[in-house]
């Protein structure tokens, strides 16, 4: 009954993940949910003068996958340009998950990825 | 084949011989994990004698019905109509007329909505369902309520979650309601509202009555005639026969004063230029080429259905749900939604799991072989009452055993280990 | 299986080896008479790989689709979705969400004539159909013409029952145009209606295409984005598939502003107890529970199409046209409905023989093994026009054979006899 | 090919009946359309004083077993009391024609049968 997409670094960033938490005054936020299972994630960010996500917070309810994938994304958004972040697509994201996910439960997984995407929508909007 | 299970009144379900009925039973979903299926409610698995049906009638006699004059013709349209007069038959239906073969459950229910719904709901109308309602017996209500202003009235549940018939008498107070439309089993908790009260109450106060029986059909008999009902429907999936087909049962009465939904052929007697004039019934609600095997395969399910000792199979679903209150309850966290007591509810079991969100329970649950729903079963009205997003479900058919309870035990158990917080 | 059939442009067909593919052909219907199937404008046989993938959905993975997380139901989400793309990729469609599972044919056009129509449609606009249209064009919109104010009109045939552009274009004359609704292939006499200059002309004057393909997508493949139609239908059991699933195509531009006709699970985001979001597409216009394994046998009859050689076909039913005109046309009183030219029809020849009866003659052809249609082929106005009350119709696939209609003109000789005054 | 539902007693009946034809002053006729392949059928009849059909005749288009059927019933009817002919149901027919009819057939097999049900029907109200 192991899964490995249950590791414990994957549970880590799920009951201790560092980017649980606001900011005091965020550039562009963005709040999700998925209707099928009432997961919910919202999400801030700063964004620096030179085009680079400062910080990256999240809050949410929901599933292992839908609130792990949202911390693992944010750890590897901090310092990024939004370019890069805009860039970033569904097979990056489970590759940084590090396990293949069904149809089904990629809905969960890319939850965090969409409220990113959004919130950093707006400031890229010339290059999407 | 259904003879194997016919053990006699009194003796038990021979539960190995109903499983050897049904292929995926038994099998191994990845290497060195065997199914345990805890899904019937959302579809019921087939039993070969259904599957052989629809190969049968596609591979031997893969004809369009009706007016077709040459022998696989003939023989299509005496097994798809013949599959009509068992469904007749199995809910004590003697006018074959009466039913209506659709997709399923939600086209049933929207065929009333929208024909019935026009015919008869006027401003000010009312037309009752209650928090316990699967969608498919809400959002057609919603769409036709807001079309002619009627309103839609809900039948709040009682603390302990059963159907509530004061609060459901009270919604006729100001003599509006004019159509009750009423789960025969909660697709969630498995609770079956008191239908013949249902029933005799609306109808004596005028009211028209909806059976929606796609949960409780594969668990107990619906007597159509005796109850009285004015509309009732199911879906063939959920009660062992295919996809693709499912009943409606209306009162001829009301059939012959309903307009057809769906034009086309087969529901016409004569098409001129820029007017049509209507076939008899059933024809005039089945538009174009009906779903020809599907059906077959649901005479198939029904002959499977009768050759079962029903009180045998009731006996051994009461065992399973009561084993399954028992050995589930007693899982660290494990939160029943709906009455702990099992009286008055079907093999269903929508729980919660603390600190565990239904979605990692179902996917982890898979890694050993057990399939169970996670979401909110299109019960969000529900939901919202019960004050939470999603939820967990098993449930439980004829084929389902306590040793597999057992296992979905103690599967439970590990997942609270495994998703510890370290 | 589907391999095994195509042998390089150029070659031709080798119909031994698609025969061999069709279980009920060169069985016998009974003792000592096989099989001569020319009914397959009602209904197509099904290959083997068709039978095959519905069986093994049934028996291997009879789960639900949609949000369940066991393996099961993954795997059936996988394969209906998968059909999906098969379907799009078939139908040169880029985005699988423009594809929608309905019943048919017949309830792809309701869905159009009552969702498009009621949004689209004011008193006085009017929708355009042609005298050649199988009642699934017609009656739905009759029913919408009626119930907004529009009107209907028929594009009138010529003499030699031809599809006549210049009458098409008088139509357009008060600029009320606002649908034209057309067969790609009339399922009386197989003709096929100048769809690429159908669809020009009315998009340029601003007018919206609907292409019913229930005839011709067996025959030929449907270039829906190329063609650039607004809408297009099909169903699955006249191209080899399963009954209960067919496709309606819509551009996305259409379906989102369109309004869904049933309501239910799926096709929701989320219910509120008097108010419902509607779902994206293609799930907005899917309520309730699809016909999962009928689609994914639709998938598998795709994968047949797109496995034969098109070419080699298309020559294979044009020598079956051309042969059956010839000797068919040369039975004594012997008339065939529409013109005596191949040029510009399908393989489907509609017919009377003097003095006879369709239905004596389609019952004492079955006799010898042979199938054919008799009655009004659900197109009342085209018999109309034609002055018959009905017609006899034999229709053939890329698995009949020449000598298969040099038997049918053998029997249709003896009946002639056969009926004789004596 | 041969079929004995077709055989030379009921083609005869197609062809030559010698019930086809008008009544001079019909006490009840009918007219019925079977729309799936417009078959046609007109009977009339004259009942005497004793409550029994005097004559029948009939008149339509269609299939042979629409036409031969109706002219083997008004062949059997003929001289029948009103009541005895009321009686007669689907059954008795095939029996007429000797041979089993399929469903689709069934239609054109009772087209003039139910003719003259409904014919008769008025003056037999009181019994059925
Ligand atoms: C041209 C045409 N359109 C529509 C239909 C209706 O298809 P279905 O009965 O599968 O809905 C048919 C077949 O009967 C047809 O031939
Ligand atoms: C109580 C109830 N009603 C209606 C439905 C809808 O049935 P279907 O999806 O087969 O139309 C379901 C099943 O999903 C159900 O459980």
């Amino acid at each position: 009954m192991d899964d490995p997409l249950y590791r414990e670094e994957i549970l880590d960033h799920y009951y201790s993940s560092p980017y649980r938490g606001r900011i005091e005054r965020p550039d562009c936020v963005c709040d999700l949910e998925n209707p099928f299972c009432g997961d919910q994630i919202h999400v801030e960010l700063t964004v620096g003068d030179d085009d680079r996500i400062k910080e990256i917070r999240f809050d949410g309810k929901g599933c292992v996958i839908s609130q792990a994938s949202t911390s693992v994304l944010a750890e590897h958004l901090e310092g990024a340009s939004v370019e890069e972040a805009l860039k970033l697509g569904p097979a990056d994201v489970v590759k940084l998950l590090g396990m293949p996910l069904t149809p089904t439960r990629m809905k969960c997984g890319l939850l965090g990825w969409k409220a990113i995407q959004q919130a950093l929508k707006p400031r890229g909007a010339a290059t999407v | 084949m259904a003879d194997a299970v016919v053990s006699g009144v009194g003796a038990g379900l021979d539960v190995e011989r109903v499983r050897a009925d049904f292929p995926p039973l038994g099998e191994e979903v990845r290497p060195g994990v065997s199914l345990r299926y805890f899904d019937s409610a959302a579809t019921a698995l087939k039993p070969r004698s259904v599957i052989e049906a629809v190969r049968e009638c596609m591979a031997e006699y893969p004809a369009n019905v009706h007016r077709g004059l040459h022998v696989l013709s003939e023989r299509a349209t005496e097994a798809f109509e013949g599959a009509r007069m068992k469904v007749a038959a199995y809910l004590g239906v003697d006018d074959p007329a009466q039913l209506i073969f659709t997709r399923g459950t939600t086209e049933a229910i929207n065929l009333v909505a929208r024909s019935w719904g026009k015919l008869s709901l006027r401003p000010g109308d009312a037309i009752v369902v209650s928090e316990l309602e699967h969608h498919a017996n809400l959002v057609p209500w919603q769409m036709i309520a807001r079309e002619t202003g009627a309103e839609l009235r809900y039948v709040e549940l009682t603390e302990e979650l059963e159907y509530d018939l004061d609060a459901f008498d009270r919604l006729f107070d100001d003599g509006r309601v004019r159509m009750v439309a009423t789960t025969g089993m909660s697709n969630v908790t498995g609770i079956r509202p008191p239908i013949e009260e249902i029933v005799r109450r609306s109808r004596e106060r005028g009211a028209r009555v909806l059976i929606d029986a796609a949960q409780s059909l594969a668990h107990e008999r619906l007597d159509v005639a005796g109850l009285g009902v004015d509309f009732a429907a199911f879906s063939a999936h959920k009660v062992f026969g295919p996809t693709g087909v499912g009943v409606l049962y209306g009162r001829r009465e009301h059939l012959e004063a309903m307009e057809p939904v769906l034009g086309g052929g087969n529901m016409v007697l004569r098409v001129e230029r820029h007017r049509a004039v209507w076939n008899e019934l059933p024809d005039k609600f089945e538009a174009g080429t009906p779903p020809i095997a599907e059906a077959i395969g649901l005479g198939a399910a029904v002959d499977y259905l009768e050759g079962l000792d029903h009180q045998a199979v009731a006996r051994h679903e009461r065992a399973l749900i009561e084993h399954a209150h028992q050995v589930l309850g007693a899982v660290e966290g494990f939160r029943i939604l709906g009455p702990r007591s099992t009286a008055g509810k079907g093999p269903i079991v929508g729980f919660t799991l603390d600190g565990t969100h239904p979605h990692d329970l179902s996917h982890l649950l898979d890694r050993s072989g057990v399939a169970i729903r996670a979401g909110h079963h299109c019960a969000m009205p529900l939901h919202a009452r019960l004050g939470i997003p999603a939820s967990a479900r098993a449930s439980f058919a004829l084929y389902n055993t306590t040793e597999e309870i057992d296992h979905l035990a103690g599967a439970l158990g590990s997942i609270k280990g495994l998703l510890r917080r370290r």
